[in-house]
């Protein structure tokens, strides 16, 4: 149906006016919004990769992109889901979305990028809106790739403060990069800490020098997540990272269960509203990866006329990625070590740290 | 042992001779109870999952459920008017269209491939669960050959195959070989060799022999033009040549059963592995070489999902479900090549059409899942088909398929 | 106090196994059920234990009117069975065997196993049935086996015992102490049902004898007023032939040679223990023993199929050690394996995959991998005419054969060639009265051509009628030496049992 | 006549011999690898620290440390030794002990080696091993129930996934007991499917389980995405809490690893205990192994084959129950597709390595349950191993164990056969 809400049934965006810069998309000129009307509004058609709809991590977060776009009016009732269970899926669907006349096709992760290549180049009418890949060129795809390891690094900063016992840990779902961009921002971000404090708070599951780390080889297999996050909690980790959609949450559950004073560190959209209310306590600040925003806006954007096709770096310094208030961490965290946070997430944005070492697509 | 059949020498006029299947269909397929019959239960243990999979989707017919309260009548009304959009979108998308037709057909060549490999199994007494990871290996042979090596079309494309059949083999084989030496049983050998050539799969796809040049993420280069298959259809229909080599693979398989000397001696290994020993043969090579061709056919499944369609890219998903899906259906098909065929074609179409079923009425494509499920329960226990059709049983049926852990 | 079955009707599926037939037995009398294989003896018996429902016909005791729907309502009436195939839990021990079904326990379910050991002592002390309770099936010979399972009737207080073929696995000094039992039994006041087709053994114990023929009571006889060629003619319905007719043998060159022979069995045990011994051409040497006692592992190891531990084998003089069993089929050796249905057949397949089971590989059968079963299947077609295999066609499924006709089909395809040396173990086992002329005719014609033959069977009485040389093994060895013609039952059955020479 | 005196008498290797003679070689390729990678390989002169207490316990900051030069020096020298007793002779039983204590000295050292200079929680992972032991175990003895008596369960993958969907919904809906009531109704009523259509109708058995594992895909897969995707609050259960057992959870290293856990875990090892004696020292065991070894004879002696088999086959979807129970009742709160990821195989694999016994089959959990276990913890260790290889590991570890040390086993005698009256 038309109202179908995203994956997970949250309250609306945090208010604009935080200290922290909010998920901006600054391709989008503001002012042209309220200009002459469209003809027409788009038809959105939103196609997943493998993980589906419900991996409540970047196909969910695009199609909450969607559908608040259709909310706010950018694009027609009643957007097409599609999601897709293998590789030969991703052609069909994309054949599907351009068959019930979809004019505006989202698609998310890496996996479908070639796929979009071709079908954008053959559908030159129809807009496109890519998320977590890029390199296209083509007038009519907008592509959304995120230098996340900036707000991870400030991340990472904070939870260095934060830790007690000095060890903060992470794992993620599989080793791809999108994941891994999450977990190196972070141990970068404790190195730093280190350096500038002179202390030694070591990070359990990522190693920048391998570039590898802790990963549960499956985004489904909640009880091996759990104990791979109890397996570094056992390593006295009280700052803890999980990088794979749903299977974050049972850490929040082990953490719950042990009864310890640790904290969780979200990704992607702000998990205290995203993530179910148990959790809501543990969330130290979330490394926000502003996905429906964008797609809400680029629908936005087809629906007024001032579409705006090629690739976009998220990152700091245009407000894609950044990090959520405190929230209920507000009164835990010590005020002067968030705002040396935010110094160094600001230091970031004017570009005197360079925190962008992950490659987040093609040169 | 239990002597039940001293019969036909005291009492031959008692005993009917069993007369051997006459008409062409029986022949072929083994079932010998003439055209009607052997179509009949089959038929009806669609017509059955079908309706169980209509009352599914209506049951979860959130809108329908809340209507329901205030509105019986409407509510009903809601829930077949929902039933009805997806099973007509279920059938015109498998079949109601050239496009469609040629998906159920795409999607049916990776499904014969595999079932022909679970089904080989089966007649030797083997129950392969690892076609997705002889696949995965398969696949990654032929990928290898695609970007390594610089050859024309019709060498190249040959060249890849061999090198999935190689790989498949080789994969398949081992669990062969473990069972043969040590006796570890392959339905546990299989399943962890799929894991592991998932994550051999994912490591390989992130180094730069396999690797797209430029890219962070586990994907391959793509396959150059020399090695893709080409399409039968033209461009606008996904079917390559990839059907044509999975049904020469089952016109393959169908004679080497039952027409060569190799088939002869896995059959018979796969009935009684003691005669067969008795009577010279080598069960343990060939308990490596039955695993061996098995992972053979996976291996060009394999090779068809990373030659076989655009954009000629893998990731390591490219064997998806497959392999697992291939076990329902050589059970479907009884184990036999043709009925493996038919059984392939109904899944494709399954396949095919529950994507247009997703698109045009929003239903999750698991219902294929659980009408695939289904239909297998009515097949393998017509009794129940029977018993809900009034049907009479036929005079003989029985088809020892699989083996317990003994063999 | 009498057991009577009236009229009692059984079909199977195009047999009819019981056809109307009446009969009782009193407590305190031995009644004797004789008849060919597939007679209907079994059948008649599992309907009176509850394990068959008759189509017609009734159980009663006393008059009484029996409802028999399972073993526990025959166990309630007093009826035990000791089966034809035993019905014993391999892996148990004997005590956990005898108290199957009726458990002694104490609070909650749990076994007893104090009490249920009692037991079998006290019964096994009763009546003189010597056995260890605490051995595992699977580890004791068949003759204790068969105690095994008299104890678990006598433990159900059975008043109606019914023995299913119970010597046909037995050494005649076994059968003379099974006698004993079933002799004490009577006295104990039981009504016994004895089952056989030896029709000696059948004179000797029985107080009165029930003929069945395909499927139908056909004599009812007292066996002081009848003899054996009468039984005989009324079991099979002509008149038979007892004794296998065969010239005096002509023994040429060795053929088969076993020196110092060591073979282990499936549980790494060593059952052929330094056996020696030369088969020549022209002759044929039989094996006798109890089951069990290395014959099996023996005839494995000279066909290729077990490798052997120690010990050199060779066939005309060519070493066969660790020459599997495609090479030893290829030195014209015919094999006729001890289990049909198990080694034998491939009982799914056709007649004619099973004719070409072990040479469908060679010309004409085959040209590289290419098979050509119309081949096949024409000398398949002669092969059936020429052994008398009786089947509706080649492609019938041997399962759905006769036993005796099965047999003849693995008898049709090892002897179908130039044979110079035939194994055969236990080559009538469980085979109709018809069959087994027929093959032994086979046997002694090869014989008669110059084949050198290896009988194995543990029917002493085939193996005396067959053979012109016989051996006894006992525990792996070899132990004696006899002439079937001078030396007499009694004494090759004490060698069999172990005793001296 | 031939001359025997000169034929020369050959003596082949007993199977017994041969195995020890493999065991031999391979202990000592093991012990020359440990001696120069994990020996004279190493960097410098490091030490492992092993903690042997967790940041929760009472007692704090136990350790162990060891150089690992030194250590990988000892287990060469002990696999040295082990290998050449094995080379020397040996008996059956002892080849399985060496081969055992040996790969246990080599996992040490190798954990040693991938530690060096560096420290992390061998508690930890010993505790991590009971816990993912725990579906595996609960899968086999569900696999046990059912092949005692003949009847193969490959279904209990589906079963494990369908009951812990279920637990996932009653628990959010009504509460944590409601969801377990509910994964034990859905468990026993696919186990009564199984057993109806192996035992009514005398369908394929492994068709029949296969066909359960793909419908309990299929069905929850389905209603995730159909019914939860609208119904969050109905994906989100409760957790059973862990329960201390006094004192014996304050022990050092035990406590954490046995005493300080669910109540389903305790439950995992109760009904091990349960299952042992019920199967081997009560009538129901003895007359459930009778009729999966020998149906007939149990027939024949009254016993009801099909009610005995009927009855085991609905306990063993039960078994299967509390595993989904316990997955979604103690593990994570919330349900998704696949997530039980193939450990009903692996629970099937328990079964047959643990030869089909409840011990063996808690066993076999833990040697999984282990190598999981290393498998996270050499993640955090940071060795130079990709993680694509260190997630293969439990596989790996999982095929070695069946083909190298157990060989084959012998299923109960009647398994998967039918039983036919008439
Ligand atoms: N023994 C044989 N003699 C002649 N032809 C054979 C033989 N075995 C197989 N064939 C040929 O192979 C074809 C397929 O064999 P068939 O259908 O009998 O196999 P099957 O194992 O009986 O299959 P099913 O599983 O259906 O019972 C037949 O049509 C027949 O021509
Ligand atoms: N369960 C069964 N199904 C079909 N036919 C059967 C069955 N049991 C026995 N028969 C058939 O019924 C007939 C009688 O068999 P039965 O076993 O009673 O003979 P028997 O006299 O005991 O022979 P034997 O001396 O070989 O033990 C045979 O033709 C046999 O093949
Ligand atoms: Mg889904
Ligand atoms: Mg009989």
């Amino acid at each position: 149906g038309a109202d179908e809400p995203a994956a997970t049934d949250v309250p609306p965006p945090p208010p604009a006016d935080t200290d922290v810069p909010v998920v901006e998309d600054t391709a989008v000129p503001e002012e042209e919004t309220e200009e002459e009307p469209v003809a027409e509004l788009p038809i959105a058609c939103f196609i997943t990769d493998l993980a589906g709809v419900d991996d409540m991590s970047f196909n969910a977060l695009g199609w909450k992109g969607v559908t608040d776009a259709v909310a706010a009016g950018y694009a027609q009732a009643d957007p097409i889901l599609l999601e897709s269970q293998a590789m030969e899926d991703y052609q069909p669907n994309i054949e599907a979305c351009l068959n019930e006349g979809a004019t505006h096709i989202v698609t998310s992760g890496w996996a479908i990028e070639e796929a979009v290549k071709i079908n954008a180049a053959a559908n030159p009418d129809v807009k496109w809106t890519f998320i977590d890949a890029g390199g296209f060129e083509l007038d009519n795809v907008r592509e959304l790739v995120y230098q996340t390891d900036e707000a991870s690094f400030a991340a990472g900063y904070l939870a260095a403060g934060v830790t007690k016992t000095g060890v903060i840990g992470t794992y993620g779902g599989a080793p791809y990069p999108t994941v891994s961009i999450f977990m190196d921002g972070m141990a970068r971000g404790v190195a730093y800490y280190n350096e500038m404090k002179g202390t030694d708070v070591q990070v359990i599951g990522w190693s920048v020098e391998t570039a590898d780390g802790q990963f549960t080889g499956s985004f489904t297999d909640m009880a091996l997540a759990r104990t791979t996050c109890e397996g570094i909690l056992d390593e006295a980790a009280d700052v803890m990272l999980p990088v794979g959609g749903a299977i974050n949450l049972p850490c929040g559950d082990a953490i719950i269960a042990r009864g310890i004073d640790a904290a969780l560190i979200g990704v992607d959209a702000d998990a205290y509203f995203a993530m179910p209310e148990q959790y809501q306590d543990l969330w130290l600040i979330t490394i926000e990866k502003g996905i429906d925003i964008q797609v809400t806006r680029s629908l936005q954007a087809d629906a007024e006329g001032n579409w705006l096709g090629g690739g976009t770096v998220g990152n700091a310094a245009n407000g894609a990625v950044g990090l959520s208030p405190l929230n209920s961490w507000e009164d835990k965290v010590d005020a002067e070590l968030w705002a040396e946070t935010q110094a160094v997430f600001q230091a970031i944005v004017d570009g005197e740290i360079d925190a962008a070492v992950y490659a987040v697509g093609p040169e | 042992m239990t002597e039940s059949t001293d019969t036909n020498l005291t009492n031959p006029e008692k005993s009917p001779p069993e007369k051997p299947p006459s008409n062409l269909f029986a022949r072929i397929t083994g079932i010998n109870t003439g055209w009607i019959r052997s179509l009949l239960i089959p038929t009806l243990a669609l017509l059955v999952a079908l309706i169980f999979g209509a009352v599914f989707v209506a049951l979860t017919d959130l809108e329908a459920l809340a209507l329901l309260k205030e509105d019986f009548g409407g509510g009903l009304r809601l829930m077949a008017e929902g039933v009805g959009l997806a099973y007509k979108a279920l059938f015109t998308g498998a079949f109601g269209s050239v496009y469609g037709l040629s998906e159920t057909l795409f999607a049916a060549t990776p499904l014969l491939l595999t079932g022909l490999a679970v089904a080989l199994g089966f007649r030797a007494g083997l129950f392969n669960i690892g076609a997705n990871g002889q696949m995965l290996i398969g696949g990654m042979a032929a990928l290898w050959v695609a970007l390594h090596l610089n050859l024309p079309g019709f060498i190249h494309i040959p060249l890849a195959i061999l090198a999935a059949i190689i790989g498949g083999a080789l994969w398949g084989g081992i669990s062969g070989l473990l069972k043969a030496i040590t006796g570890a049983h392959e339905v546990i050998t299989t399943i962890m060799l799929n894991f592991i050539a998932f994550f051999l799969v994912e490591y390989l796809l992130t180094v730069p022999v396999f690797q797209e040049a430029g890219k962070i993420n586990p994907i391959s280069e793509f396959v150059p033009l020399s090695a893709r298959f080409p399409q039968v259809f033209g461009a606008d229909y996904r079917v390559s040549i990839g059907l044509l080599i999975a049904v020469a693979a089952a016109i393959f398989v169908s004679w080497l059963l039952f027409r060569s000397s190799w088939g002869f001696e896995f059959r018979a290994v796969g009935f009684n592995p003691t005669a067969s020993r008795f009577a010279g043969m080598k069960v343990q090579s060939l308990l490596v070489l039955v695993m061996g061709f098995s992972g053979a056919l996976a291996g060009i499944a394999g090779a068809n999902q990373v030659l076989g369609f655009s954009p000629y890219q893998v990731t390591s998903a490219f064997a998806g479900t497959i392999g697992f899906d291939a076990i329902a259906l050589a059970l479907l098909g009884q184990s036999h090549p043709v009925g493996v065929v038919w059984a392939a074609l109904l899944f494709g179409a399954l396949k095919a059409g529950g994507r247009a079923m997703q698109a045009s009425a929003q239903i999750p494509l698991d219902l294929v899942v659980v009408i695939q499920a289904l239909i297998i329960v009515f097949i393998a226990a017509p009794e129940l088909v029977r018993a809900i059709f009034r049907v009479k049983p036929p005079e003989k049926e029985k088809t020892q398929i699989t083996k317990g852990w003994g063999g | 106090m009498v057991l009577e079955l009236r009229g009692i009707t059984k079909r199977f599926p195009g047999v009819l196994a019981n056809d109307d037939v009446s009969l009782s037995v009193e407590l305190g009398e031995i009644l004797a059920l004789l008849g060919e294989n597939g007679a209907g003896k079994t059948t008649l018996m599992n309907i009176l234990y509850g394990l068959y429902t008759p189509d017609a016909g009734e159980v009663l005791v006393d008059g009484q009117h029996l409802q028999l729907s399972s073993p526990s309502d025959s166990i309630a009436a007093g009826i035990g069975m000791v089966h034809q195939h035993f019905m014993l839990v391999p892996v148990f021990t004997v005590t956990e065997n005898v108290i199957l079904g009726m458990e002694p326990t104490i609070a909650g379910g749990f076994l007893d196993m104090k009490a249920g050991s009692k037991m079998v002592k006290d019964i096994s002390e009763s009546y003189k049935l010597e056995v260890d309770p605490d051995a595992l099936i699977e580890n004791l010979p068949v003759g204790i086996q068969q105690r095994v399972e008299i104890i678990k009737v006598l433990s159900r207080e059975a008043r109606y015992l019914v023995f299913d073929e119970p010597t046909a696995v037995l050494t005649p000094q076994e059968v003379e102490e099974f006698f004993q039992i079933v002799r004490g039994l009577q006295e104990a006041g039981k009504g016994i049902i004895f089952i056989s087709h030896k029709l000696k053994e059948v004179l000797e114990i029985a107080d009165r004898i029930v003929i069945m023929r395909d499927g139908k009571s056909v004599a009812d006889v007292d066996p002081e007023k009848i003899t054996e060629e009468e039984i005989a003619e009324l079991m099979v319905g002509r008149p038979v032939e007892l004794v296998v007719r065969k010239k005096q043998a002509e023994p040429g060159e060795p053929v088969l040679v076993i020196n110092d022979l060591i073979a282990l069995d499936d549980r790494d045990h060593t059952a052929v223990d330094g056996v020696s011994f030369e088969v020549c051409s022209g002759e044929i040497v039989g094996i006798a023993g109890v089951q069990g006692n290395g014959q099996t592992e023996l005839i494995e190891v000279i066909t290729g199929i077990r490798l052997s531990l120690a010990g050199t084998m060779s066939i005309h003089g060519q070493d066969i050690t660790g020459a599997s069993p495609r090479n030893i089929h290829g030195m014209n050796v015919a094999h006729v394996p001890e289990n049909r249905q198990e080694s034998g057949l491939i009982i799914d397949f056709t007649v004619t995959e099973n004719m070409v089971l072990n040479s469908y590989y060679t010309q004409p059968y085959s040209r590289g991998i290419q098979m050509d079963w119309d081949i096949a299947s024409q000398a398949a077609t002669r092969l059936v005419k020429e052994y008398d295999v009786r089947t509706p066609s080649v492609d019938t499924q041997v399962s759905s054969l006769s036993g005796g006709n099965q047999q003849k089909v693995i008898v049709a395809r090892e002897f179908d060639r130039d044979v110079g040396l035939v194994i055969a173990a236990q080559p009538t086992r469980g085979i109709d009265v018809g069959s087994i002329e027929y093959i032994h005719a086979r046997i002694v014609e090869q014989r008669d051509k110059g084949a050198a033959v290896l009988i194995v069977s543990s029917e002493l009485d085939e193996v005396m009628a067959l053979s012109d040389r016989i051996l006894v093994m006992y525990r792996g060895k070899i132990v004696g030496e006899f002439d079937p013609k001078k030396d007499s039952t009694t004494k090759i059955g004490l060698a069999m049992l172990g005793g001296t020479k | 006549m031939t001359d025997t005196s000169t034929t020369q008498v050959r003596v082949r290797a007993t199977p017994e011999i041969r195995r020890a003679r493999i065991a031999g070689i391979i202990l000592l390729v093991m012990a020359a690898f440990v001696f120069w990678f994990f020996g004279l390989k190493v960097m410098g002169d490091l030490n492992a620290t092993f903690k042997l207490t967790l940041p929760t316990d009472k007692i704090q900051d136990i350790k162990m440390i060891l150089n690992t030069r030194t250590l990988a020096f000892v287990v060469a020298g002990v696999l040295a030794f082990l290998s050449g007793v094995q080379l020397r002779k040996s008996t059956e039983k002892r080849t399985n002990m060496a081969v055992g204590v040996g790969f246990f000295f080599f996992i040490f050292a190798f954990l040693a080696w991938a530690a060096a200079g560096k420290s992390f929680s061998l508690v930890g992972m010993l505790r991590s091993t009971v816990i993912l032991s725990i579906p595996v175990t609960l899968g086999a003895l569900s696999g046990i129930m059912c092949e005692r008596v003949a009847v193969i369960n490959i279904g209990i993958e589906g079963q494990l996934l369908a009951s812990a969907f279920t637990a996932t919904i009653l628990g959010s809906a009504f509460g944590l007991w409601a969801g377990v009531v509910g994964a034990l109704v859905v468990g026993s009523l696919l186990g009564l499917f199984l057993a109806w259509l192996a035992i009514k109708y005398q369908v394929d058995q492994i068709i029949a389980g296969v066909t359960i594992n793909i419908f309990a895909l299929g069905i929850t897969s389905f209603m995730a995405a159909r019914v939860l995707r609208k119904a969050q609050h109905l994906n989100s259960s409760p957790q059973f809490p862990a329960i201390k057992i006094p004192f014996l959870a304050d022990i050092p290293l035990l406590g954490s690893m046995f005493f300080n856990h669910n109540f389903f875990i305790y439950l995992t090892f109760l009904l091990v205990i349960v299952l042992h004696i019920a199967f081997f020292h009560t009538r129901w065991g003895l007359r459930s192994r009778s009729v999966g070894e020998h149906p007939r004879a149990a027939d024949t002696v009254g016993i009801n084959v099909f009610a005995t088999r009927y009855r085991n086959v609905i306990l063993g979807g039960l078994m299967a129950g509390v595993g989904g129970a316990f997955l979604s009742l103690t593990q994570v709160s919330r349900f998704e597709e696949n997530m039980t990821a193939g450990i009903g195989y692996i629970g099937l694999a328990a079964m047959i390595f643990g030869r089909w016994k409840p011990f063996g089959a808690l066993a076999a959990g833990l040697v999984f349950g282990f190598a999981r276990a290393l498998q996270q913890k050499l993640g955090i260790l940071a060795t130079p191993i990709p993680s694509e290889f260190l997630l293969m590991t439990p596989y790996l570890v999982t095929i070695i164990v069946v083909a190298g040390v157990v060989g084959k086993a012998t299923p109960p005698a009647a398994d998967g056969q039918p039983y036919l009256k008439e």
